[in-house]
């Protein structure tokens, strides 16, 4: 194995720096920045999705295939590559497929005291999880199947955004057993 | 169409403040922008590649002879650039030209300050436009100008 | 592809594409969902029996990075693919799948890619291909590096505006029987084609490519499997691609090496060729690659109005191919080429010669 | 008809660092291209086409930099492909490389893998904010820690072994002069103590940003066997992906990697795993990775795989199974070239040419390389004779 502290024999030449420079500090790097623009439009099931979010309602999508439901929507079954045209609403009430707690600030949410839980929100109703903020209660409080609900913003608050869910608080019910939360939930209804 | 029911869209700005690391060959062609000089490479065959690379840009063969070359040099061919892109360094309508310097064999991407492209033309002689503060960069160089002795003839 | 070769055949055996203005009811993974359906549906495969799947797309121009993640969803990923994805135009994903074929393990390949130029700005997002140090930061935009190529090309005398044009009217006329071509036109005129002014001079807003959204998805399969998906299969008899210089200032503009190398290679002289669909951003590039490929009256250019027509970035190359196999699979033509380019000025050029039996 | 035999003919990297101040982005690759054609004996006129792999082109701002780089790697005149699939991007450049020889398109192959990760943020790059989605989710170990969770919990892993392997690698990594971190005098303690980010992942069991390149060279069995240096042999290649959260998906043991492994280790004719390899590089950005993907691929029984770590069986000091012996990713991490390292470590094994930390007598290799959600999988099995 080479040594790294060696160039490649090929490239051992050294450059020839013309003298009118060759005694001046020189450029070491450039700054490039790039700056670019896109006009960012949700596919029409995302447009419903969000829409719905002002009216307090979350809506799925439902495979023609298999029935199981996707949120948020994503215009296709991923398992099948067919196209979902199915909305289904389905409840804000769910339960805690699995959680992370983060020790990390994230850009643009100032808002956010660390450490906070981040989980995968698994809906009544909906056979995949999707992510949401758990608070309520004390981080170490939080585990697989915990039973959780949406906490929406003020009326006067809401608009088309997911944003209009604050946290999602314990329930208090009895938490979905372990083997049965999550995604294990599917492959016991489904086989 | 109520606010309510028009498509939700949004504006995503994707930006990013590079730096980049020029290495040696680069870095010497910069450092001459800085200091009002253009720089290029000696290719196996003799001839002169501006702006230099580290490498040959067919056989991929390190270079590493750097000579001085002419300020001054030939329009090969141009466009006109009206507007100039938000991010470009020219506020300006320009050409956008590649120039062959004298001393050089190849041509440079880089632009012909003129008013019109009524004054451009193949094969008009250009000079070197610098800017006053100059921090080795590729837009120390402000451009091209119709070199004047030829306006004269 | 060297000579001494011989490569097992392989065959375009279904294709679907779709070009638009500006894609809105659908989005890139619902779009390509319902192509790739379309495609798999006629040659009556399943995905499970497809042994390899390849695409194309970029993250720059989609302005998300691993874009081509939520794509894969359109597949239907699950039982797992053997899957591989190119920050390339289709076509090269094509090239890799047509590769992966001559091994010899699997007989039938999935090939698409995509592009939504709609939702940025194309010619700011491809100004970052170019040399990072001397160019990219002066934000040159890819119409004006073709239009310093057309000056040359006519003060050369090589070509002429009305040459341009006579290939602007060509893509126009043809696009009027290709639902995806977003601007054509029967009726179009010469004398406004050749009075159009300059809009990045030479070039006039006819001269330079309609820049479109859309996708492409075409199956490939190799030998007996090609002709039990499709009676008359869209034989692969060469495919090669080749790279110049990215240096404009040190290529000769008027050309494109690569474009004639790739042809070389890929057998573009063995016979006579029926159509051919060529991929430029401009007039102007067309009539390099026309030059390149030895194209004569004996050969259709471009019968869907080509990329002048409707170019969608990424998929545009792999649309050409499909456009040539379409034509052979429906019995139209029997010999064809397609071609794909890809970076400023013609850098890189892709070239397949189809045949049907 | 079968495939032609490939063999890998020369390995170039880079030292590995957070930045590379002293170069282009094309004086990197050339770095590590040269070294690969050196340890060949070949130079640019006898490579038939060039394969590039990288993670995504924000990283450096530069789109689809094949297109610039063709100049710097020999391609002008020839073909060059561009290879992205997440972070298994460095292996799948590697097969797709490979395919080119075994379909016999090509006799010689130049591949290489690249990151300059210190031209911009690569935590700016991984999450570009969506409009209209929430953004709660800081980086790769937002998405992996709740998985590893799962798997401590299904396992029963006691809590420190991610920081047994963490301390592991970076052991390993002295013994390579091309890793980023060389942490002299760390000690476990320190690796434990390291602040919590994503409970249960620790700083110190995270992967560094490095700037770096790795290059091979591949050949068809006529150029293996003209070699001058030992080659080593592809017995074995695969590449798998699946969908991202779909109901009933496993996400610590993911369908895909389990076909992957269980197809590429058919081609080699492996049946017993542990027994019959030699040496593993495993794509570990996360040290929790390493008992996951060692059960994952079948070289440990289900839920056992951190037993290999407890005991010491992956260690390069008389382990039975030394895993990730150049220091892994967790030692090294340029992204787009992380993948191919894995290869190329593998491959260098086999040659007998991995200086201090080669494994006695390696004759079979394994090199692994995973991306996305854990969807993506590339892996391929080398070794020291043909196959």
């Amino acid at each position: 194995m080479a040594d790294p502290n060696f160039p490649p024999a090929s490239l051992s030449q050294e450059v020839e720096i013309p003298e009118s420079i060759s005694g001046l500090e020189p450029v070491r790097s450039v700054r490039s920045p790039i700056r670019l623009l896109y006009d960012f439009v949700p596919s029409p099931p995302v447009q419903e999705y969000l829409r719905a979010y002002s009216k307090k309602k979350i809506l799925g999508h439902r495979s023609p295939i298999d029935g199981a439901v996707f949120v948020p929507p994503r215009g296709v079954d991923p398992r099948h590559g067919v196209l979902i045209e199915e909305s289904v609403e389905l409840s804000d009430k769910g339960h805690v497929g699995n959680f992370c707690v983060t020790h990390l600030p994230i850009p643009g949410r100032d808002d956010l005291e660390t450490p906070y839980v981040s989980a995968w929100i698994h809906l009544d109703g909906a056979s995949v999880g999707f992510l949401g903020l758990v608070a309520g209660c004390e981080n170490d409080e939080v585990h697989i199947g915990m039973r959780v609900q949406a906490v929406w913003k003020e009326e006067e608050e809401l608009g088309n955004t997911a944003e209009n869910i604050l946290y999602w608080k314990p329930t208090g019910e009895p938490a979905v057993p372990i083997e049965k939360a999550g995604n294990r939930a599917w492959d016991q209804t489904n086989e | 169409m109520s606010e309510l029911e028009k498509p939700l869209r949004a504006e995503l700005t994707v930006e990013y403040p590079f730096t980049r690391t020029t290495g040696t060959v680069i870095g010497a062609f910069m450092t001459g922008l800085r200091e009002k000089r253009l720089f290029g490479i000696k290719r196996s065959d003799g001839s002169v590649l501006v702006p230099p690379l580290e490498y040959d840009p067919v056989s991929s063969e390190p270079l590493t002879e750097m000579i001085e070359v002419s300020q001054s040099g030939v329009v090969e061919t141009w466009t006109w650039i009206d507007p100039p892109r938000p991010q470009s360094p020219w506020d300006d309508p320009h050409a956008l030209a590649l120039i062959r310097l004298d001393g050089s064999d190849t041509s440079m991407l880089h632009a012909v300050l003129v008013g019109s492209p009524s004054e451009m033309r193949t094969g008009m002689r250009v000079t070197a436009q610098w800017k006053e503060e100059r921090v080795g960069h590729i837009a120390d160089l402000e451009g091209f100008i119709q070199e004047t002795e030829e306006i004269d003839s | 592809m060297s000579k001494s070769n011989s490569f097992r055949d392989v065959a375009v055996v279904s294709v679907a594409s779709h070009q638009t203005k500006i894609l809105s009811e659908v989005n890139e993974v619902q779009l390509m969902a319902d192509l790739i359906s379309k495609c798999r549906n006629s040659a009556g495969v399943t995905q499970e029996e497809i042994g390899f799947t390849c695409s194309g797309s970029s993250d720059f121009l989609a302005g998300q990075a691993f874009s081509f993640v939520h794509t894969l969803d359109s597949v239907g990923a699950f039982p797992p693919i053997c899957e591989s994805h190119v920050e390339m135009d289709g076509a090269f994903a094509l090239y890799e799948a047509w590769v992966k074929l001559q091994i010899g393990e699997v007989d039938t390949a999935l090939v698409y890619s995509y592009g939504k130029p709609s939702a940025g700005s194309i010619i700011d997002v491809l100004a970052t291909q170019l040399d990072p140090y001397y160019v990219s930061p002066l934000w040159p935009d890819c119409f004006s590096l073709a239009a310093l190529q057309a000056r040359l090309l006519l003060d050369k005398g090589l070509i002429t505006l009305e040459k341009m044009a006579e290939i602007s009217m060509r893509s126009q006329k043809n696009g009027s029987d290709n639902p995806n071509a977003v601007r054509s036109s029967k009726d179009v005129l010469f004398e406004n084609l050749m009075n159009e002014p300059p809009i990045v001079d030479p070039l006039r807003a006819s001269d330079i490519s309609e820049i479109a959204d859309g996708g492409c998805a075409v199956i490939l399969a190799a030998g007996d499997k090609a002709k039990s998906f499709c009676e008359r299969p869209a034989w692969i008899k060469g495919i090669d691609h080749r790279v110049d210089s990215h240096t404009l200032g040190v290529r000769d503009l008027t050309r494109s090496p690569s474009a004639f190398l790739a042809a070389e290679k890929a057998g573009r002289n063995t016979d006579r060729l029926d159509l051919a669909e060529i991929h430029g951003m401009t007039s102007a590039q067309e009539l390099i690659l026309e030059k390149e490929f030895d194209l004569n009256e004996e050969t259709m250019v471009n019968l869907s109005g080509g990329s002048l027509a409707s170019d969608t970035m990424m998929a545009s190359g792999l649309i050409r191919i499909s456009e040539v196999a379409s034509r052979i699979i429906s019995g139209q033509a029997d010999r064809g080429l397609a071609h794909a380019t890809s970076g400023p000025c013609l850098q890189q050029n892709l070239v397949c010669i189809l045949e049907g039996e | 008809m079968s495939a032609e035999l490939t063999a890998i003919l020369g390995i170039g990297q880079t030292k590995y660092s957070s930045t590379r101040g002293d170069v282009s982005i094309a004086g990197l690759c050339r770095e590590a291209a040269y070294r690969a054609l050196e340890d060949a004996c070949l130079d640019w006129k006898e490579i038939d086409a060039v394969v590039i792999g990288k993670a995504p082109d924000f990283f450096e701002g530069v789109m689809m930099p094949e297109l610039y780089l063709a100049e710097a790697l020999g391609a002008v005149g020839k073909p060059i492909l561009r290879v992205h699939t997440a972070g298994s991007v460095g292996g799948s450049t590697a097969l797709v490389a490979a395919s080119l020889i075994q379909s016999r398109v090509h006799e010689k192959v130049l591949t290489i893998g690249f990151e300059k990760q210190s031209e911009s943020n690569a935590t700016w790059a991984l999450s570009l904010p969506q409009p209209f989605s929430v953004s709660i989710n800081a980086g790769a170990g937002g998405y992996f820690s709740p998985i590893i969770r799962q798997y401590m919990s299904r396992s029963g892993a006691p809590e420190l072994i991610g920081c047994m392997v963490a301390f592991k690698d970076r052991q390993h990594a002295l013994k390579n002069p091309y890793a980023h971190l060389h942490q002299n005098d760390l000690t476990f303690e320190e690796v434990v103590d390291s602040p919590m980010l994503w409970n249960p992942i620790r700083y110190s069991e995270t992967c560094p940003s490095s700037d770096g390149a790795c290059a091979m060279v591949l050949g068809n069995e006529i150029s293996g066997d003209r070699a001058e240096n030992p080659v080593a042999w592809v017995h074995g290649t695969a590449m798998r992906s699946e969908s991202n959260n779909f109901p009933g998906r496993d996400e610590v043991n993911p369908l895909a990697s389990r076909q992957c492994a269980a197809d590429v280790f058919r081609q080699a004719g492996i049946t017993n795993p542990l027994k019959e390899i030699d040496a593993v590089e495993i794509y570990v950005p996360f040290s929790w990775y390493e008992p996951m993907w060692l059960e994952s691929l079948g070289f440990a029984e289900l839920d056992h795989g951190w037993r290999m770590v407890e005991d010491g069986t992956t260690s390069l000091s008389g382990g039975e199974l030394p895993v990730n012996c150049s220091g892994g990713v967790l030692s090294s991490n340029p992204i787009g070239a992380s993948g191919m390292i894995r290869f190329a470590e593998a491959a260098l094994q086999v040659r007998g040419m991995a200086g201090d930390h080669q494994v006695d007598g390696a004759k079979k290799s394994f090199g692994h390389a995973y991306g996305g959600g854990a969807q993506y999988f590339a892996m391929w099995i080398v070794g020291a004779e043909k196959p």
